[in-house]
């Protein structure tokens, strides 16, 4: 489905008033067609469509005046279906557009899903939703391996990655305490399962010295409140986006065979659940945001991840993820990366260790950390390249 | 003025047949407009002498292959009456189950293999009758009835040569009524003289007159003789005349009615009966009592068609092909 | 608030992080968050909830001082 | 024991030959030539010109003979040169043997077996390449069969010769030179048959693109896609339960068939599955035909008009979106 939207019909014009439309829901339209006709308070004007189709819904009514911009009815591809349920979406309003618009993840406003005849009815049977299910198949289809999978995680994500679907939070939201963990378990094994069979992943690891962040973070810590308090996984992430936005090639999503590259980093932030496995849910926009803002909303998040009232964007926005496992002494993460992403990066303990700082060993606070990329997307190269700069940034934490 | 009657015994066998068959059409046409009898119906009447005149000539053991201008054909070879009528309604008694109807009439007891309705098809299949009859060294005849039009077609051409180099025991018998459907012999073919076309496969060729049963039935004594006696084939012209149009569809419109009306004077019922008056071998009373079983033959044949069942949808697939077939020797291998 | 009082709000504040905590299982001696699964930022929301309701702050350089969940009690008692 | 296709076919005709005097071969230079494609070669001598007859160049005519014959109690083998040639014929084998035992209601069965020659990759050009087994198999009252083994080679004659009804049976051009150890042979003529079991894509094939479909299977074995190989063998009428099985067990499907896509047996087979496994169907299905094009000379363009092994492989590695 595609949108018609105004278009704007002159440098200055910035809205319009509908006069009539010329169209009608279930009209063949060709490219070139005269559709409606629009008053821009200069004159009345024709405006034209720029593709084929079939008038699906009108969205905007004669008498009505818009913004350029606004969409004023869909069209459908020819053979596509009209959208049966109201155009609204449901439940949370949704504040950026899910991924790109690629057909998936799918189902949003009414979009028919995109579902092999397979996968339909296995979700059937098991009640799955698929909106926001990724499809694997030909042409993005969702299909019968990714139902299996998005019906075992239909309580959970991955360990250091899987981004569990806006149903498959639903399930387990609905699902009592006590399913839980068996549930969130299935969704872990099917998301990771796919990850390993189908993402050639690389590793890639570096020990970063964090003498001055933790020293400049201490200091900053001390004069504040426990409230304005910031944690050095904060730092971290922010660094990771900051990096990011310096190597761009480990953010975003692997599409029908192409990778497309996200504008900004959604990190993902894996949390874990306790007994119940962990979620992955993002961060938006970690880069344009100040420390202080990001301690906030992790904080947010990790309590809501608790109490199982994340929103569906939040679990499928994610254009990275970052996951912490230095609390439980680890040195190393050799994290797997959560579809459609392509990039996990990992963090170790952070401990003082002897570090040569020009030409002599010395006790310095260090933290090993790992990338873990899609060799399908990038090669070693670029990994290399992030972890620079990830370095980089972590030796400037002022500048973050 | 008539023609004497050599065998006046026979004469009148040959002019109930004819009777019969005459009776049974007219019944037909009428059947035909109360829609009881659908689809094609292609009517002999004018030409009941061709059949009349043959068939007698030919054993139980000899094998018929017809046109779809057959009703007289499958009732002289003895396909009841009733079977043929039934068939026509569509009904499970008729003798193709009501799968064949008017054009498909067929009795594998009779060995009247149809009633096909592709101009020309049945020859070929004469000839593969004939070569397993000479393969199996059976002494039967194989008689295919044909018109004038199908010797325009390959199958004839294709059918003479083989029956002729293989010499096989074919009787084949054109029933020339001069139209291929609704075109004149001289406009469909380029030798109207069609023994010649025959004759140059190197087989006996035999002509008589269509409209005299006698004519015919001699003739073809001659050549059913032929055929088995030098066992390759023979063919039999029989210039003939249908006074109805081709099928119930036809407007008859590419014929002059005063053509009609003259070869209806040659009616070969009426004809022979008249010779048969004249040679004192019928009166009114036993041509009356002639007519009057053929009436009650047909009443009787529309009776029994009008009270028999249809064929049960539930058996519309049967007999497409053979139950169980398919078995072959062993599993998919 | 005595000191069993005491021990309930921190215990209360402790399961609001970790709801799985069962009260009677925690040993006041040894590490809180060896006993309970805590990563830092659930100690930080833990200390934040103490904060929110008892009012009493807890400086970064203090992390240390606060390893078990007795120490947590003294700590607070002293500054209450 | 080892034999070619064309020994088989052979082998099987000697066979019926010697043991039923109601068969015999007729076609054009099946004598004294021993057969155009020489399955025939010194039948004449041993048999002579009644078991074994030369016929003109009349298709219809000895061809409709045959099914006379047949009518008439004997067990015809009729060899058509190629069914391009066939449709010559084809009044006599549609519109007579395939009917004749409904429009008479169940009296007459015509037990005739007609084998023609049929597929492209011989640089024949567009009057002997053609692939019109669907002509047939849209027929009922015909029985098709495509042996595409050596063993159905050499066991489909004896079961079609045990039929009482019209059997049509395709032999591949490309196939007669094919060498294969053949066991048991004995066979039925309904069931399709896996020819490589697999797990995650039906290839569903007959006749000359079986050896193609089993050798992009192999490839893509390689690449990690475990392909089913199902030999319909029967082509009316059509095993569909074998069809269906193969696909509910992996979901995809890719119809190789060297008939054109317009009106194809691939066609058929698709939308029965389609009736019959929509939910079965992890993705839409595929179909590896010829181009459409009458099959041209240069091999080159014939080869390219063909289906090959690269474009089942691509076909499969699309239906599985890898």
């Amino acid at each position: 489905m595609r949108e018609f939207t105004l278009p704007s019909l002159g440098a200055d014009m910035d809205s319009g008033k509908l006069i009539e439309w010329l169209v009608k829901p279930g009209d063949v339209v060709h490219k070139g067609q005269v559709v409606a006709v629009v008053d821009t308070s200069k004159a009345a004007i024709d405006v034209e469509i720029w593709f084929d189709g079939i008038v699906g819904a009108l969205l905007t009514e004669p008498g009505e005046r818009i913004d350029v911009g606004t969409v004023m009815a869909t069209i459908l591809a020819p053979g596509e279906e009209m959208p049966a349920g109201p155009e609204e979406p449901v439940e949370e309003p949704v504040g950026e557009p899910v991924g790109e618009p690629t057909g998936e993840p799918s189902g949003a406003g009414g979009v028919r899903l995109r579902v092999s005849p397979a996968a339909r009815r296995r979700a059937a049977e098991l009640g799955l939703d698929l909106t926001g299910v990724l499809g694997t198949g030909p042409g993005g289809a969702i299909t019968l391996a990714d139902v299996d999978a998005a019906g075992a995680a239909r309580a959970a994500p991955e360990p250091g990655t899987a981004a569990p679907t806006a149903s498959e939070v639903e399930r387990l939201e609905a699902a009592s305490p006590a399913e839980r963990p068996a549930l969130m378990r299935q969704a872990i094994a099917a998301a990771m399962s796919r990850s390993k069979r189908e993402i050639p992943h690389y590793y890639l690891a570096e020990t970063i010295p964090l003498a001055r962040a933790v020293a400049w973070l201490t200091e900053r810590n001390a004069a504040r409140p426990i409230t304005e308090r910031v944690l050095m996984a904060v730092v971290q992430l922010k660094a990771v986006a900051r990096a990011l936005a310096e190597v761009p090639g480990l953010n975003g999503f692997f599409l029908d065979g192409t990778f497309r590259p996200a504008p900004v980093a959604h990190v993902g932030v894996a949390i874990a659940l306790k007994q119940a496995g962990l979620v992955a849910p993002a961060l938006h926009d970690v880069a344009a945001k100040d420390l202080d803002t990001l301690m906030r909303e992790l904080t947010d998040l990790v309590a809501r991840a608790r109490s199982w009232t994340l929103r569906s964007s939040e679990l499928s926005d994610a254009t990275i993820t970052v996951t912490n496992l230095g609390e439980e002494g680890v040195e190393t993460v050799f994290g797997i990366i959560t579809p459609p992403q392509v990039a996990v990066v990992g963090f170790g303990r952070l401990a003082v260790r002897p570090f040569v700082v020009d030409g002599a060993v010395a006790a310095v606070p260090t933290v090993t950390a790992s990338l873990a990329a899609d060799h399908r997307v990038t090669d070693g190269h670029t990994g290399a390249l992030f972890l620079a700069a990830l370095h980089d940034w972590l030796q400037r934490p002022d500048e973050l | 003025m008539t023609d004497p009657v050599p065998d006046a015994a026979l004469g009148v066998r040959l002019l109930t047949d004819m009777l019969r068959v005459r009776r049974m059409e007219e019944k037909c046409a009428e059947l035909y407009g109360a829609t009881k009898i659908r689809g094609f119906l292609h009517l002999y009447i004018g030409e009941e002498a061709c059949a009349a005149g043959v068939l007698p000539t030919l054993t139980e053991a000899d094998n018929v292959v017809a046109t779809y201008r057959e009703h007289g054909h499958a009732l002289l070879r003895g396909i009841p009456l009733r079977a043929i009528m039934a068939e026509m309604f569509g009904k499970a008694s008729g003798c193709a189950r009501g799968r064949g109807g008017s054009m498909h009439l067929f009795d594998a007891s009779r060995r009247f293999y149809g009633g096909t309705a592709i101009v020309g098809s049945g020859l070929p299949l004469a000839v593969g009758l004939a070569l397993a009859d000479r393969t199996l060294r059976r002494p039967a005849v194989t008689a295919c009835f044909f018109g004038d039009g199908a010797m325009a077609e390959g199958a004839f051409h294709e059918s003479a040569n083989l029956a002729a180099l293989w010499q096989l025991p074919v009787l084949f018998v054109c029933e020339n009524n001069l139209y291929a459907m609704g075109t004149a012999l001289a406009r469909h073919q380029s030798q109207t003289e069609l023994t010649a076309k025959a004759a140059s496969y190197n087989m006996p060729v035999w002509s008589a007159d269509g409209m005299d049963v006698l004519a015919v039935h001699a003739a073809a004594s001659e050549a059913v003789a032929s055929v088995r006696d030098e066992g390759g084939p023979a063919f039999l012209e029989l210039r003939t005349y249908r006074f109805r149009a081709h099928s119930m569809f036809d407007p008859d419109l590419y014929r002059e009615p005063a053509e009609v009306e003259t070869w209806k004077q040659r009616d070969p019922i009426p004809g022979l009966a008249a010779r048969l008056r004249a040679a004192g071998a019928l009166d009114d009373a036993r041509l009356a009592a002639l007519d009057a079983a053929a009436d009650a033959e047909v009443a009787d044949a529309v009776a029994f068609a009008e009270a028999s069942d249809w064929e049960p949808v539930a058996d519309l697939l049967t007999d497409v092909v053979t139950p169980a077939s398919g078995a072959g020797t062993g599993g998919a291998r | 608030m005595d000191d069993t009082e005491l021990r309930d709000a921190v215990v209360a504040e402790l399961r609001r992080i970790a709801p799985e905590v069962d009260a009677d299982d925690l040993d006041d001696r040894r590490p809180l968050r060896r006993q309970v699964d805590l990563d830092s930022l659930d100690w930080l929301r833990f200390l934040l909830g103490l904060h929110d309701r008892l009012g009493v702050e807890i400086p970064e350089a203090d992390y240390p001082q606060l390893s078990t969940l007795g120490e947590v009690v003294g700590y607070l008692r002293a500054r209450l | 024991m080892r034999m070619s296709y064309r020994e088989a076919v052979r082998a099987a005709l000697h066979e019926a030959l010697v043991a039923d005097p109601r068969v015999f071969l007729m076609g054009e230079d099946v004598g004294r030539y021993g057969g155009s494609y020489a399955v025939s070669k010194g039948f004449y001598d041993e048999f002579g010109p009644e078991r074994i007859r030369d016929a003109p160049l009349s298709e219809l005519g000895f061809v409709g003979a045959g099914v006379g014959a047949a009518l008439g109690g004997l067990r015809p083998v009729v060899e058509v040169m190629t069914v391009n040639f066939s449709l010559l014929a084809l009044d006599q084998i549609v519109n007579m043997a395939a009917v004749y035992r409904h429009m008479s209601g169940g009296q007459f069965s015509v037990p005739v077996v007609i084998r023609m020659a049929t597929g492209a990759g011989r640089q024949l050009g567009a009057q002997h390449s053609h692939s019109l087994e669907n002509w047939y198999a849209h027929v009922p009252g015909l029985r098709v069969v495509a042996p595409a083994t050596v063993a159905d080679a050499r066991g489909m004659l004896p079961a079609a010769l045990a039929e009482p009804d019209p059997v049509v049976i395709f032999e591949h051009v490309g196939l007669y030179n094919v060498e294969e150890e053949v066991g048991d042979w004995a066979c039925d003529l309904t069931h399709a048959a896996v020819r490589r079991p697999g797990s995650d894509v039906s290839i569903v094939t007959y006749g000359g693109s079986l050896p193609k479909a089993l050798a992009a299977a192999a490839t893509l074995a390689s690449g990690g896609i475990d392909a089913e190989v199902l030999d319909l063998r029967v082509l009316r009428p059509l095993d569909r339960e074998a069809i269906a099985a193969s696909v509910r067990r992996t979901h995809r499907v890719v119809v190789v068939d060297e008939g054109w896509k317009t009106g194809s047996l691939a066609g058929e087979v698709v939308a029965g599955l389609a009736e019959e496994c929509l939910y079965d169907l992890d993705a839409a299905p595929r179909r590896v035909c010829s181009a459409e094009v009458p099959i041209p000379y240069a091999k080159h363009l014939e080869d390219a008009a063909l289906p090959s092994v690269d474009g089942i492989v691509a076909a499969v590695r699309e239906v599985c979106g890898a």
